[in-house]
């Protein structure tokens, strides 16, 4: 592989990001699934990065997962998102940042499509005039959340305790970066190195000091995708998609698999226990499984955060093997203990996949 | 007194319609913006369908120059004006010259194959484009993927930057096709255990000859035909290239590994030449090239009396009708200045 | 002295080839079918075994067929056979003369010259018993060697015998033959240098004894001579049963039982064994094959049974055959070649199972009526003969379904000339459950693949399958169809399985005389070729089967015929598909040149039409 | 080891994507040895068009080809089964392809395959 030719294509692929003041929407499922990840972004913004995050409570979905799933219509999307927008317009922000890929690409499709068919906007303007008298500008700015880590992924680097390193062989860690398919398959030129070849996540690895692992599947989905998993019947599809990447990326022996989605981290994680299960595979050395990991969390795991406060503990697939690669302290005791200390109780162990509980 | 023509652009179209005027008792003056004439076919290989070698065919059409010809290479044409009955073609380093007539013979550029960046090439070793295998060939070095082995499978991607509305190229490049076998049977020459693939939309075998070499691909050296277009290609471990078509007469996806890939890239009209033919105001239709005064019965002429065309800057064309359309074009101006 | 080394050479042949006979023969009648052997041991006591032995002194010692064919090569073969059959005999009668009538031991009438030293007595030698023995042994002898001398000569002249190449040989038949056209130059010698010691023997041999006295030392040479001859009938014994000389046993074996009535049934079993022994190795049928033109000889009929009876098949061999049929009408033996073929091809794909269990949804629907036509799958391929055949039909105005007008299913033939035996089975039940269904009595098609596999393997009781061509005929002569005559000079090119396949030439060619002047074609009627686009060819590819094709066209057309006429689908296809002449089938010409019956023209009229 | 299986109501779905790497190619080696007219078929579908056994089950001869040129075998030996061999097709293919050998080739080929390795077919 050239990396010159990626990099004149990530060249092309740049975007505008905001350089403070945003207007955090968070996802809905992220805070079921990883809820650390955005606790972390907030944090690093705040504590570490010193910018104006406004943490939006009163956001609902951005009706994605209906949207995707062909029962919500449109008009009742634009209207939903809409609102957002006056939310955002109402706490006096101009920059909007959205924790999920899904909501970023379909606030992308909204916006394009009101600047093709302004009459379109016009009359969600009156929907949502209509329905709660709320009024909005359209945001100035517009980005992912992590296009915002990756903004900054230099000044997070200068601040880590940690490099995603191999700390007993000073090698880089191989890192595979797997990108919502909604973040630019859509629209290649809202996401930073466009949809063949993203950068954002890449960047941020080899700010971090780690490899990034380009293997054939790269491009392919995780496997949600939204129809595919809510009907039973279909799932097996759904797990056919990330046993068809991890068959891909097995032979380059990746440490740990980063995403920027929200649900790709849960399934390329739970879906190695159902593998395991199903089948008695498992990926990684020693059946330990692919870590797989938030953007976020890794940001927060180099920074040296408490690998439990930022819900580590939550991955079906291990993070310790990999925490000792790097060489980042945690508290085998303390993994399934709750905010003060109480014993939140240990999940039953998989047959095959490993799993370190004590 | 003699009449003066200027030749702009000497590949085979310049060289073979300088040659006629010549003949015809005209002043001729052929400018070219490289070193060296012969454009494009400099470059090649061999030709379809005979493998005729190219050095050979641009050597023999330079034979057939009269020394009254005027060849004024190294110099990029900047400016053409239609002054009274003449022209003043004027080039970048200060060259100038009246003309009673102007052929262009500008030619084409190659499909930049980096815009298709799905395919990957410049980013994987071992995509490259059918002029890079060309030049492999003429090298006449040992045939070798970007790792230096013998590569156990070559794949061949027809219509690259044609009959493409992603890039907006909705034109067929015309050549690609038959270039596509002629180059799989190269390869199955140079190493005869390779499997060859050649992933293609439709074959269009359209010329003398070429479906007795697409069958000869077939029969002699087994070259495989799917008929699909190439969605995205992958690398893998090994610096091999992984290719994921439709195998459209089946209707199934279709995975298939290859140690080199080569994208059969279509012809474009260059931009440079664009504003040429935006001074004389000529008109270029949606494909980029530019217009006749009329496909059949006006082929050589313009809207603009006294600028004449020929070859591929109106349209894809083979060598072969390259040098009858160039043949054509001198007829055409010889009626003109009559 | 009525015993001596020499010939025990001679006599351990005989008694090992007696051997393997009687084991080979056992075998034989232990693989056969039993209601076979019923129907065998029946034939032994019936008019058939007369017949037989009629077909043995016709075929095994005359050679009649041969004789027809060409008569010097008939003449050579029946010298072999004839004489040295009359020399045993004879020479045994001749033993008795000497031995008072009692039998005696098999070689003493063999070497009986070196045992019995009677002087020539002229001039009434002819007058004694001894002396016409003599005479008469001496005669058949020469008999015999003139068939020797022109043996040799068809080594290198085939062309004057009618055979353009001749069987190439394996190591065994080169042993026989060897020692078999030693065997009766060593007995002249011998008995000549016995004849010229003691001044004995008949015309031929006392003469030659007498030269040879004058300039060999005869006394050192007779001895050996006879131990030569001795040896070169005993590796001839050895020898025989792995050589084609097996035939010899064995044919009479096969005539006997054809007769019976029996027929090859199951491949391999023990008739088939029988017809691969019986094989000669004539090369007759080498020279009818059209494979030659392909340079294929090595598949040709011949080749085919050796490589069965040496029990080396060979799967591309057994599939390059067209099954035109030319050798199994040339064969001397009458060898069932096709059937021998079609067995091989069934071991080759034994492994093959068919499965048309989704045919079994298909119902007829139709009305009942006396005649139904079927087109045939090639037939749907000439829709012009369709149209033709509907046409004649309506013009006749004959009341008919048009069974497979919306396509049917294969008749089975194919499958069966794969091999494929059991897949065709289920075909013809299908076909004959359709067919049947019809309640028709008559049963026209336009393809002859199809009408010959109706005949044979189909069980269509009460209902009679006729060709088209068949057909057209008895509407003319019955007088329902009156055809125009025009100018024109066509010529009539027999599909093999109409022709030879199923006995039709004549329909055919008293239709088409009615419109047309048809020349004659120098292989027509049995002899006719193949075109070439034979479905019962496996393996050949088109470049070759296009050579067989034009090499056919060009004898068809050596009178520059204005129209080709032929009356298979099949072969229409092929010979149109090389764009050389028009090509029709017999119901489009009848179609073409229909007339209305009240006003048939008479004689005058169609001069004048003409 | 027994590996214990457990039942999640769904399971790892086959891949309807045709993996060129991961087919066997054995049967369509030697079919192409016994038959190289397999390589001139341009799958122009005249054979199936007037294919006899098309009339009445879903076979088709340009399939079969294609499939054995990609090494797809599995299930392939019941679909050459319906072949009536005809040899319509024969006459029709613009390509001169032996069509009939073809079939004959390819079962034999299957037929082999499965009998002596039916473990380097694709599961």
């Amino acid at each position: 592989m050239k990396l010159e030719g990626k990099r004149l294509i990530w060249q092309e692929y740049q975007k505008e990001i905001a350089d403070d003041h945003y207007f955090y929407a968070r996802s809905c499922i992220r805070q079921t699934f990883f809820p650390g990840a955005e606790a972390v972004f907030v944090k690093i913004m705040k504590d570490e990065l010193g910018k104006d995050i406004h943490d939006e409570q009163h956001h609902t979905s951005c009706t994605g997962i209906g949207y995707h799933a062909d029962v919500v219509p449109f008009d009742t999307t634009m209207t939903v998102i809409a609102r957002q927008f006056a939310l955002m317009t109402e706490a006096g922000y101009e920059n909007y940042a959205a924790s999920c890929v899904t909501s970023f690409g379909l606030y992308t499709e909204v916006l394009e499509t009101w600047h093709h068919f302004p009459e379109k906007e016009a009359q969600v303007r009156e929907f949502l005039y209509k329905a709660t008298g709320r009024e909005f500008n359209k945001p100035k700015n517009l980005a992912h959340a992590s296009d915002i880590v990756y903004k900054f992924r230099h000044q997070i680097a200068a601040k880590a305790k940690y490099k995603l390193i191999d700390k007993n062989t000073g090698e880089p860690l191989k890192v595979v970066e797997h990108i919502g398919c909604h973040y630019s398959k859509m629209f290649p030129h809202k996401g930073i190195g466009g949809a063949e070849y993203p950068y954002v996540l890449s960047g941020m690895i080899e700010a971090w000091g780690g490899e990034v692992i380009d293997y054939p599947e790269r491009r392919h989905c995780c496997g949600f995708g939204f129809r595919q998993y809510i009907v039973q019947a279909n799932r097996g599809f759904s797990l056919s998609c990330s046993k068809k990447k991890f068959d891909s990326m097995e032979p380059y022996q990746p440490d740990m698999i980063i995403t920027n989605c929200p649900g790709c981290p849960m399934f390329l994680d739970r879906w190695q226990y159902a593998l395991s299960e199903m089948e008695g595979k498992t990926y990684g050395k020693n059946n330990n499984g692919i870590p797989v990991f938030t953007y976020e969390e890794v940001a927060g795991m180099i920074m040296g955060y408490d690998p439990w406060k930022i819900g580590l503990q939550l991955h079906q697939v291990s993070a310790e093997p990999l925490l000792d690669k790097i060489g980042i302290p945690y508290d085998p005791l303390s993994k399934f203990k709750g905010k003060n200390g109480e014993d939140l109780g240990i999940p039953e162990t998989p047959n095959y996949l490993k799993f370190y509980a004590d | 007194m003699q009449k003066h023509i200027v030749v702009i652009g000497a590949g085979p179209a310049g060289l073979e319609s300088s040659a006629n005027l010549s003949n015809l008792g005209f002043r001729v003056t052929l400018v070219e913006k490289e070193e060296v004439t012969g454009g494009h076919l400099n470059k090649w290989h061999a030709l379809f369908p005979s493998l005729a070698s190219g050095k050979h065919t641009i050597e023999a059409i330079v034979k057939g120059l009269n020394p009254g010809i005027k060849i004024q290479t190294a110099t990029k044409v900047t400016g053409i004006e239609a002054v009274n009955d003449y022209f003043t073609v004027s080039g970048h380093n200060g060259w100038q010259e009246k003309a009673d007539a102007v052929v262009l013979t500008t030619g084409f550029q190659l499909f930049d194959s980096h815009r298709k960046e799905e395919y990957g090439y410049g980013i994987y070793e071992n995509v490259i484009t059918s002029a890079d295998l060309e030049k492999q060939f003429a090298s006449g070095k040992e045939f070798v993927n970007r790792q230096g082995k013998k590569p156990e499978r070559v794949g061949f991607v027809h219509c690259v930057g044609s009959r493409d509305e992603k890039v907006n190229n909705l034109h067929c490049s015309k050549v690609c096709c038959i270039t596509a076998v002629k180059q799989a049977i190269e390869v199955k020459q140079m190493i005869p255990e390779a499997d060859v693939f050649c992933f293609y939309m439709d074959l269009r075998m359209f010329g003398r000859h070429y479906e007795e070499l697409y069958k000869q691909a077939q029969e002699k050296y087994n070259i495989q035909f799917i008929r699909g277009r190439l969605s995205e290609s992958t690398e893998d471990k090994d610096g091999n290239i992984i290719v994921k078509v439709e195998d459209t007469l089946l209707g199934k996806p279709l995975r298939i590994k290859v140690g080199l890939l080569v994208l059969m890239a279509g012809m474009e009209f260059p931009p440079a030449t664009k504003a040429l033919t935006n001074m004389l105001g000529l008109k270029n239709v949606s494909d980029g090239f530019i217009q006749p005064l009329d496909e059949v019965l006006h082929s050589n002429l313009t809207e603009i009396p006294g600028v004449f065309i020929a070859g591929t800057c109106s349209g894809p064309k083979s060598v072969s009708d390259t040098m009858a359309d160039a043949r054509s074009a001198a007829l055409a101006v010889a009626e003109y200045l009559k | 002295m009525t015993f001596d080394l020499f010939v025990l050479p001679f006599f351990f042949g005989l008694i090992f080839l007696t051997v393997v006979l009687v084991q080979k023969y056992s075998r034989w009648i232990a693989m056969m079918d039993s209601s076979d052997r019923v129907k065998a041991g029946m034939a032994l006591f019936s008019v058939n075994l007369l017949k037989s032995i009629k077909e043995v002194v016709l075929e095994s010692l005359l050679h009649r067929k041969m004789f027809k064919r060409n008569p010097l090569l008939g003449y050579m073969h029946m010298s072999f056979a004839l004489g040295w059959l009359l020399l045993i005999i004879l020479g045994n009668l001749e033993s008795r003369v000497y031995s008072g009538g009692h039998i005696n031991p098999p070689y003493y009438p063999i070497f009986l010259k070196f045992f019995i030293h009677d002087k020539r007595v002229l001039p009434f030698e002819l007058f004694t018993l001894p002396g016409f023995f003599r005479f008469i042994m001496d005669f058949i002898l020469l008999f015999v060697l003139s068939g020797l001398v022109l043996a040799l000569f068809k080594r290198t002249r085939s062309k004057w015998f009618g055979l353009k190449k001749t069987t190439q040989h394996n190591s065994f038949d080169k042993w026989a033959i060897t020692s078999l056209w030693l065997i009766f130059p060593m007995r002249l010698l011998a008995e000549s240098f016995t004849a010229g010691l003691y001044q004995g023997g008949g015309f031929l041999t006392n003469t030659l004894g007498s030269i040879f006295d004058a300039i060999l030392p005869l006394q050192y040479l007779a001895y050996p001579a006879w131990w030569a001859y001795s040896t070169m009938l005993g590796i001839f014994f050895v020898t025989l049963p792995w050589s084609r000389f097996m035939h010899i046993p064995t044919e009479i074996v096969l005539i006997f039982l054809r007769n019976a009535g029996i027929e090859q049934g199951k491949y391999p079993g023990s008739f088939s064994e029988i017809e691969l022994s019986s094989c000669p190795r004539c090369g007759v049928c080498i020279d009818v094959c059209q494979m030659n033109e392909v340079d294929k000889t090595s598949s040709t009929a011949v080749y085919l049974i050796r490589s069965l009876r040496d029990q080396q098949p060979d799967k591309q061999l057994n599939a390059n055959c067209m099954m035109c049929g030319r050798c199994l009408q040339a064969c001397p033996v009458g060898i069932d070649t096709l059937g021998l073929r079609v067995g091989a091809r069934s071991v080759d794909n034994k492994s093959i199972a068919m499965d048309f269990s989704y045919l079994k949804k298909q119902p007829f629907v139709g009305e009942e009526t006396g005649i139904v036509y079927f087109a045939g799958c090639m037939g749907h391929l000439t829709p012009g003969v369709k149209r033709a055949i509907v046409q004649i039909f309506n013009h006749a105005k004959i009341d008919f379904t048009f069974l497979d007008e919306d396509g049917s299913i294969c008749c089975g033939r194919p499958l069966k000339l794969a091999g494929l035996r059991e897949a065709a089975s289920k075909l013809v039940s299908e076909n004959t459950r359709m067919i049947k269904n019809t309640g028709a009595q008559l049963l026209v098609t336009s393809c002859p693949i199809c009408l010959k596999t109706f005949n044979n393997d189909y069980q269509l009781e009460g209902m009679k399958v006729m060709h088209h061509s068949v057909y057209i005929d008895k509407l003319v002569t019955e007088g329902k169809l009156a055809l125009r005559p025009e100018e024109l000079k066509a010529v009539y090119h027999d599909p093999c399985e109409l022709g030879r396949g199923s006995g039709i030439y004549e329909q055919p060619r008293n239709v088409l005389k009615q419109i047309a002047e048809v020349a004659d074609v120098a292989e027509e009627q049995e002899n006719s070729l193949c075109c070439g686009g034979s479905i019962g060819e496996l393996a050949m590819d088109f470049t070759q089967r296009n050579i067989i094709r034009d090499n056919a066209l060009k004898i068809l057309c050596e009178s520059k015929p204005d129209l080709l006429v032929t009356a298979c689908p099949l072969c229409k296809k092929t010979y149109d598909s090389a764009n050389c002449i028009k090509v029709k089938d017999i119901a489009e010409v009848v179609a073409a040149n229909l007339v209305s019956v009240k006003h048939q023209p008479k004689t005058t009229e169609m001069v004048e039409q003409g | 080891m027994e590996k214990k299986v457990k039942n999640f109501g769904y399971s790892v779905t086959r891949d309807r994507q045709i993996d060129f790497d991961a087919n066997n190619h054995d049967v369509g080696k030697i079919v192409a040895l016994a038959e190289p007219t397999l390589h001139l078929c341009i799958s122009c579908g005249t054979c199936s068009a007037t294919c006899t056994a098309s009339q009445f089950t879903e076979f088709s001869l340009r399939q079969v080809i294609l499939l054995v040129r990609r090494g797809e075998t599995k299930g392939l030996l019941k679909e050459v089964s319906k072949c009536m061999l005809c040899g319509k097709c024969q006459l029709v293919c613009p390509r001169n392809v032996s069509t009939r050998n073809l079939i004959i080739q390819i079962s034999r080929a299957l037929c082999n395959h499965e009998v002596s390795g039916s473990a380097m077919l694709k599961p």
